[in-house]
């Protein structure tokens, strides 16, 4: 009887034992598969869908683990402190250049040199290059190679914007003709007009929320394009510069358009509540990264897809009286982590991916490429109904602080620009708090020295 | 006449609160089947044409048939986990529980106070050790990291719970068993463990349904190799709109085990809530 | 068989003294008891024989081997426990042949033994049910029947009988006697009551607090209680005890309570014993050998009957005598067919030869 | 076979028995708890960045301490946090011992109504706080469907300033009372029923009986109930950080979100233990009050 016992407690610590022993031996030289982590959205299907290919040509399997947005900062800087070995390649946001590439945390590798002598990187979009894959900017150092260009656009409703009798009423009421916006300005005459609570109809849905890096998104690209910034690149001074009257103006007009939203519009986050209040039918116009855009031209979620248009980000007046146009920008580039164990086999896959016959490939699937050939190219831009739209943002496209502290600096506007969104602040309380914080952060930092 | 309208009364109150509880449920089982566009409609739908297309596309890979998906891996992560860690938490508690039953050892109740005040230690205040414990250790997204670390969160609760039962079995049976001609370890096994069941069975439940159901570990803990499915199931929302068909489908099949589980330890359950507080 | 023996055995818990330093011989094939009331030590000094305590100091022997070291698995004794201990969750059967799984006994010879076990206590019935199903005295059995398997060198009972209705008890007592004289087995049996231990007993030894008082036959402590403790403990109705001095009756020597008639004369040896503590004497007398009188003899002790007892097999009569609050009390056990009235003028004498002395302070006895 | 006598040989003395019995258990919880808690003490008087591994922790004293204890936010948080344990543990309360009190009779089918009635508190709180969004989605959302008609309003709940607070009890509540029913019912069921019968005879009424039977005697173990309960709301994190990530805004910003996002968005580690150690004595000093009344409780009855 006890010896039965005993050796039941033994078979059970060694089943422990074997299924923590589950992980893949390291230091192989030929790679079986490889891991890419990125965040859950269509793109990463494309990805995997592409990759097929690379299997057959090699036999290496490539596995992209989709990581939903909420978490895909967390997770992947969670595998990195924690020097795990899960990602061969790391699409990472643009945001995560300055701390990835700090030479206290070296998470990843330095591809300058690699890049230079295996790509062809005049071949890449300028904008893409510098923006997703250059830290610090103008070094000429690449943490990354663009792989996912994107920025944020808006989907809007054909079949409401064309209809007559709403472009008789429009015009009559605001003096203008009813069509997709050119100025935050337009939109918001937009968003009003269409705003109808009784025909549960509302105006936008627009970058409200609290997660990941949401109303951070959405109410940036206002406060540049209103002539605001969030401080000086080169001092980083923020006081006096974020919450500038440009910033404040800008603020407040962005939270405006809360009453124009539907209900629980405060917590709209990324590739969902907006996507989802479009396909339900309450709103004329949903802002969204131009990636997450198949899923308003998939009939099966979206009963409006044939009516469904889109166009980018418009551009503001300032209280100034200048019309300026920057659009957040998205999308992410390959990083290759310092704790691979395969960086080899994980940089052949990258050049792999750069060739120009696979980038078409890319782009044929639906992903954003960085290339500008194929980026140029007419059969990119009748691809999808938004492809056009989407290459128009380019020129405007512009990124949030990218230094190693961006991450408290994202958690500091995320929380006040919410807390204004929601009425728990005015838009003057909330952008000096963010001014305040932000200082602070560069102070402990040692940015001030 | 009184009396049966009072319970009359009484029986229609019962069934509003089994409906409050329910609803929520029968809502996520009703989702799980429904097809996307009837999910979001409004009014919501209590009629509708049932699809299993969301349990399918959780399950298997089109094209590859009974592959693994990502989120059968991580149901069976957490199989792997909860049990083992629940086997391992109950047969230390237990053994812990007879020791503090039954042996007279310095400064017991200080003891005691430790293993329970562990209890109360909320997760998030000691997951940054171990965090970076896991990180030097390697245990960072293992089935052994999880394993080792709910057996611990649970052990303190085990071995509270079980000193009660353990309490109220009669030492008389074991020293019987002593002078019958065994020894402590057998007389423990052959004695004291039959006994013990209805507490284990109840302990199991507890710690079955805490390591069943933990979030922060699992989230901050794994990544893809050993995450469980708490984590994951939020995460399942697809891209380009919510997969609310999806995560409810992930809900149901995670709840199921745990329910059953419950249903069949229930008798226990009632007995096992007292935690021996009350003397019969 | 075997004989046990204890030397200055000592145990306390915490701040309590259980067993103090107490040293006693059970001899072997003998019945000895272990009398006392709660708390005077003796399931302690039974447990520590079993080796279910340890002791904190002496010496335990089983057949002249000292086991103290030994865990009670391996000193071969049999324990039978005041609420039996059955196993709940075995049958009768299993319960029975659990001591003898234990040595890894052929399954034959397990069922074998069993079975005689079972049919020597008439338990044969019950074999296949579980112990919640049994009557108190079939439980009573099984457990002596699971003592009794083993054949082991010694048998332990603390308190086997208590939970059992009286007239089983009284049954129980005599078949117990019987299979231990039969057996011929050593058995050391600790009980409360002094008329399981006289009735059962070849030896009693009486403890109290944590000391033991006297060992000896039933009639030796019956008869000649070497202390005050075991002059009341033992015999019901007890002894009667009187705070008495030396004193004097004419010119013969007597046992005088001030304050009262009573008076007994005493021989001039036995005065001479008892002069060392003259003014702090115990007489003590047992109810049987008070002796009474309707009619004033000479020479007697007029007393007045405070109330009589009637019991069928004899009456108890307490009586009074001298008057006032402080007057001493007597229980007197005489015929079944006496009958009095209360407050009827009544006349006693003792018994001289079974008349007791004890020094009141030191509770010894003067012989 | 092995003989008896080498069997016996190997047997274990009661104290190799009790060490081997406690030894395993006090060890992981030295290993997993004690240790980890010096560690991360050590680490709240430090500047440090987990994330970070080229940057060696750098003392800074209390600085860690002195900062948090001079940000008005977290006060606030505590303050929200408090806010929220006394809400939903209260509510939890009330509504468990209610229906345990209903419950608390003879019918058809009880084991099965309370073993469903169970059913919620069995369930993920990560799970939960996701679905009760879905339930609770201002525009298609069933409870606005189902309460509209009656209440004529249609709030936003979880993405209303005002009303995500509340939200958030409910769902806890909706989650948890099942728990304190289940104590509740195994308690009264416990109250012998022959006390009830006394007090009958003494003509008390059912008031009286319940304060001066029923209370005294299950007081116990509901406030032991009541402890757990507390302990829980107050390290609530899985639910709420699904359910709404601490906002809109700030407004269910709890404690121990604050502190996820401090150790593991910011990565601002060696602050995050010194919060983690604030907490820490918070909730030693909650525990202690409540034992106190335990015990007193238990002293009364």
């Amino acid at each position: 009887m006890r010896h039965r016992w005993m050796t039941l407690a033994g078979v059970l610590i060694a089943v422990a034992l074997l299924a923590g022993c589950t992980r893949k031996p390291a230091g192989t030289t030929k790679a079986e598969k490889i891991v890419i982590g990125w965040a859950q959205w269509a793109p990463a299907d494309y990805l995997q869908e592409l990759s097929k290919e690379y299997t057959e040509e090699t036999g290496t399997k490539v596995v992209v683990e989709q990581i939903p947005w909420p978490q895909f900062q967390d997770k992947i800087f969670a595998a990195f402190a924690a020097a795990d070995d899960t990602y061969d390649i790391v699409v990472g946001d643009s945001q995560w250049l300055g701390r990835c590439s700090d030479p206290d945390s070296q998470h990843y590798l330095e591809l300058t040199d690699w890049m230079n002598e295996n790509l062809d990187v005049d071949a890449f979009s300028e904008a893409a290059l510098i923006n997703l894959g250059e830290y610090p900017k103008d070094s000429g150092r690449y943490w990354a190679v663009p792989a996912e260009t994107d920025a944020v656009g808006f989907a809007y409703r054909r079949d409401w914007f064309e209809d007559p009798e709403e472009m008789a009423a429009f015009e009559a009421r605001y003096g203008y003709a009813l069509a997709p916006p050119r100025t935050w300005q337009e939109l918001r005459d937009i968003a009003e007009f269409f705003t109808r609570p009784d025909e549960k109809r509302y105006g936008a849905a627009l970058y409200f929320g609290k997660q990941y890096d949401t109303v951070t998104m959405g109410a940036q690209e206002v406060m540049w394009s209103f002539g605001g910034s969030y401080g000086d690149p080169e001092t980083y001074r923020v006081e006096g510069i974020l919450n500038d009257e440009a910033g404040v103006k800008a603020l407040e007009f962005y939270i405006g358009l809360r009453k124009f939203a539907p209900q629980g519009a405060e917590s709209f986050g990324i590739g969902k509540e907006c996507v989802d209040a479009f396909n339900q039918g309450l709103v004329a116009m949903a802002e969204d990264y131009f990636a997450f855009f198949p899923g308003l031209v998939d009939p099966e979620k979206n009963p409006h897809a044939t009516q469904t248009g889109f166009f980018p980000s418009p551009a503001a007046i300032g209280p100034d009286g200048e019309e300026r146009h920057y659009i957040s920008i998205g999308g992410q580039g390959f990083s290759i982590p310092r704790y691979s164990k395969q960086q080899e086999a994980a940089k052949e896959f990258i050049k792999w991916f750069c060739q120009e016959p696979v980038q078409v490939k890319w782009a044929g699937l639906g992903g954003f490429t960085a290339n500008r050939n194929v980026l140029a190219s007419e059969e990119f831009l009748k691809a999808t109904p938004y492809n056009e739209a989407f290459a128009a943002c380019f020129p405007h496209l512009r990124d949030f602080w990218a230094v190693p502290e961006y991450g408290e600096l994202l958690t500091v506007t995320q929380t006040e620009w919410n807390a204004a969104v929601n009425g728990q602040k005015t838009a003057k309380a909330a952008m000096d708090a963010v001014a305040k914080q932000h200082t602070e952060i560069f102070e402990k930092a040692g940015y001030y020295k | 006449m009184n009396g049966r309208i009072k319970s009359g009364l009484a029986l229609a109150a019962i069934g509003l609160v089994l409906v409050i509880y329910l609803l929520p449920i029968y809502w996520i089982v009703a989702t799980s089947l429904k097809e996307y566009s009837d999910i979001l409609a409004r009014p919501p739908k209590f009629v509708f044409a049932p699809t299993l297309r969301n349990y399918v596309s959780l399950l298997l890979v089109p094209g590859e048939g009974l592959h693994a998906t990502p989120f059968a891996a991580r149901l069976l992560n957490s199989v792997i986990i909860a049990s083992l860690s629940t086997i391992f938490a109950v047969a230390m508690g237990t053994m812990t529980a007879y020791a503090f039953s039954r042996f007279r050892t310095r400064g017991q109740g200080d003891w005691q106070f430790f293993i329970l005040s562990t209890r109360m230690l909320p997760p998030v205040v000691v997951v940054i050790p171990i965090f970076l414990m896991y990180r030097a250790l390697g245990l960072f997204d293992t089935h052994a990291g999880l394993i080792v670390l709910y057996t611990a969160f649970n052990v303190s609760f085990a071995v509270w719970l079980l000193k009660g039962f353990m309490d109220e079995i009669p030492k008389e049976y074991e020293e019987a068993a002593l002078v019958d001609g065994y020894s402590r370890l057998q007389a423990f096994v052959r004695v004291v463990l039959p006994q013990a069941v209805a507490g284990i069975a109840a302990t199991s439940v507890f710690c079955l349904i805490t390591a069943w159901n933990e979030f922060a570990f699992a989230l901050v803990l794994t990544q893809n190799t050993a995450q469980t499915a708490p984590p994951y199931i939020p995460s399942v929302v697809g891209s380009g709109a919510t997969e609310w068909g999806r995560i409810a489908a992930g809900t149901v099949l995670f709840l199921l085990p745990v329910a059953v589980f419950t249903f069949v330890m229930r008798k226990h359950l009632l007995r096992g809530a007292t935690f021996g507080a009350l003397k019969r | 068989m075997a004989n046990v023996r204890v030397e200055n055995l000592a145990k306390r818990f915490d701040e309590v003294v259980a067993v103090d330093g107490i040293s006693l011989e059970a001899r072997d094939r003998e019945f000895t008891v272990f009398l006392g009331p709660s708390g005077s030590g003796k399931t302690t000094t039974l447990r520590a024989i079993a080796g279910l305590e340890q002791p904190d100091a002496g010496d335990i022997y089983i057949d002249d081997r000292r086991v103290n070291a030994l865990p009670p698995a391996d000193r071969d004794i049999a324990f039978v426990f005041q609420f039996y201990a059955l196993y709940p969750h075995m049958t009768v059967y299993d319960n029975l042949a659990f001591p003898l799984r234990a040595v890894h006994m052929a399954r034959a010879e397990i069922d074998e033994r069993v079975r005689e076990v079972a049919q020597v206590l008439r338990i044969e019935p019950t074999l296949k049910r579980k112990p919640a199903k049994l009557s108190g005295g079939e439980q009573q059995r099984v457990a002596l029947g699971r003592a009794m398997v083993r054949r082991p060198k010694v048998f332990l009972m603390d308190e086997p009988l208590t939970n059992l209705d009286a007239k089983l008890r009284a049954e129980m007592r005599a078949r117990l006697k019987r299979d231990q004289t039969d057996l011929g087995a050593t058995t050391i049996y600790v009980t409360h009551d002094q008329v399981e231990a006289m009735s059962m007993g070849d030896r009693i030894a009486v403890m109290d607090q944590g000391k033991l008082l006297q060992v000896g036959s039933p009639e030796e402590v019956y008869d000649h209680p070497a202390n005050l403790f075991v002059a009341g403990f033992i015999g019901s109705p007890a002894m009667n005890l009187i705070n008495c001095s030396l004193g004097s009756e004419g010119d013969q020597p007597a046992l005088v309570v001030p304050g009262s008639p009573l008076s007994v004369t005493i021989a001039s040896d036995v005065a001479e014993r008892v002069e060392s503590a003259r003014e702090r004497l115990v007489l003590g007398i047992r109810p049987e050998d008070v002796h009474l009188s309707r009619e004033s003899r000479p020479g007697w002790i007029a007393a007045e009957v405070y109330v009589t007892e009637p019991l069928g097999a004899e009456t108890i009569v307490d009586l009074r005598v001298g008057d006032g609050d402080g007057a001493p009390m007597l229980r007197a056990r005489t015929l079944p067919t006496f009958r009095a009235a209360i407050g009827e003028a009544i006349w006693i004498e003792f018994d001289r030869e079974r008349m007791h002395c004890f020094d009141r302070e030191s509770g010894q006895a003067i012989t | 076979m092995t003989t008896a006598v080498a069997r016996r040989r190997r047997a274990l003395s009661d104290y190799q028995v009790k060490m081997l019995f406690l030894m395993p258990t006090l060890l992981l919880l030295v290993g997993m708890n004690v240790f980890p808690l010096i560690w991360s003490l050590y680490l709240s008087f430090h500047r440090y960045a987990a994330d970070m591994p080229g940057r060696a922790p750098e003392a800074v004293g209390t600085a860690n301490y002195t900062a948090l204890l001079h940000d008005p936010n977290l006060w606030r948080y505590f303050q929200i946090t408090a806010e929220f344990v006394v809400l939903a543990v209260g509510a939890q309360f009330l509504i468990g011992f209610g229906v345990a009190l209903l419950l608390n009779r003879e019918f058809k089918g009880k084991g099965l109504v309370t073993t469903l009635i169970l059913l919620p508190m069995m369930l993920s709180p990560a799970v939960v706080g996701l679905f009760w969004k879905l339930i609770m989605d201002p525009n298609w959302g069933l409870l606005n469907f189902l309460i509209r008609p009656v209440t004529g309003a249609a709030p936003a709940w979880l993405t209303d300033a005002r009303t995500a607070l509340p939200s958030l009890v409910m769902i806890d509540t909706w989650m948890w009372s099942p728990f304190m029913m289940l104590i509740c019912l195994a308690g009264l069921n416990a109250v012998p029923k022959y006390l009830y019968e006394a007090a009958d005879v003494d003509r008390a009424s059912g008031w009286f009986k319940f304060r001066h039977i029923t209370l005294p005697l299950i007081g116990p173990l509901l406030l032991l109930a009541l402890i757990f309960r507390t302990m829980d709301a107050f390290k609530l994190f899985d639910m709420v950080w699904v359910a709404t990530a601490g906002g809109p805004g700030d407004v269910t910003e709890m404690v121990s979100v604050t502190l996820y996002r401090q150790a593991f968005q910011n990565w601002n580690t060696g602050e995050a233990c010194a919060l983690a150690y604030i907490l820490l004595v918070v909730i030693i000093a909650l525990s202690n009050l409540y034992i106190r009344w335990l015990n007193r409780v238990r002293g009364e009855a």
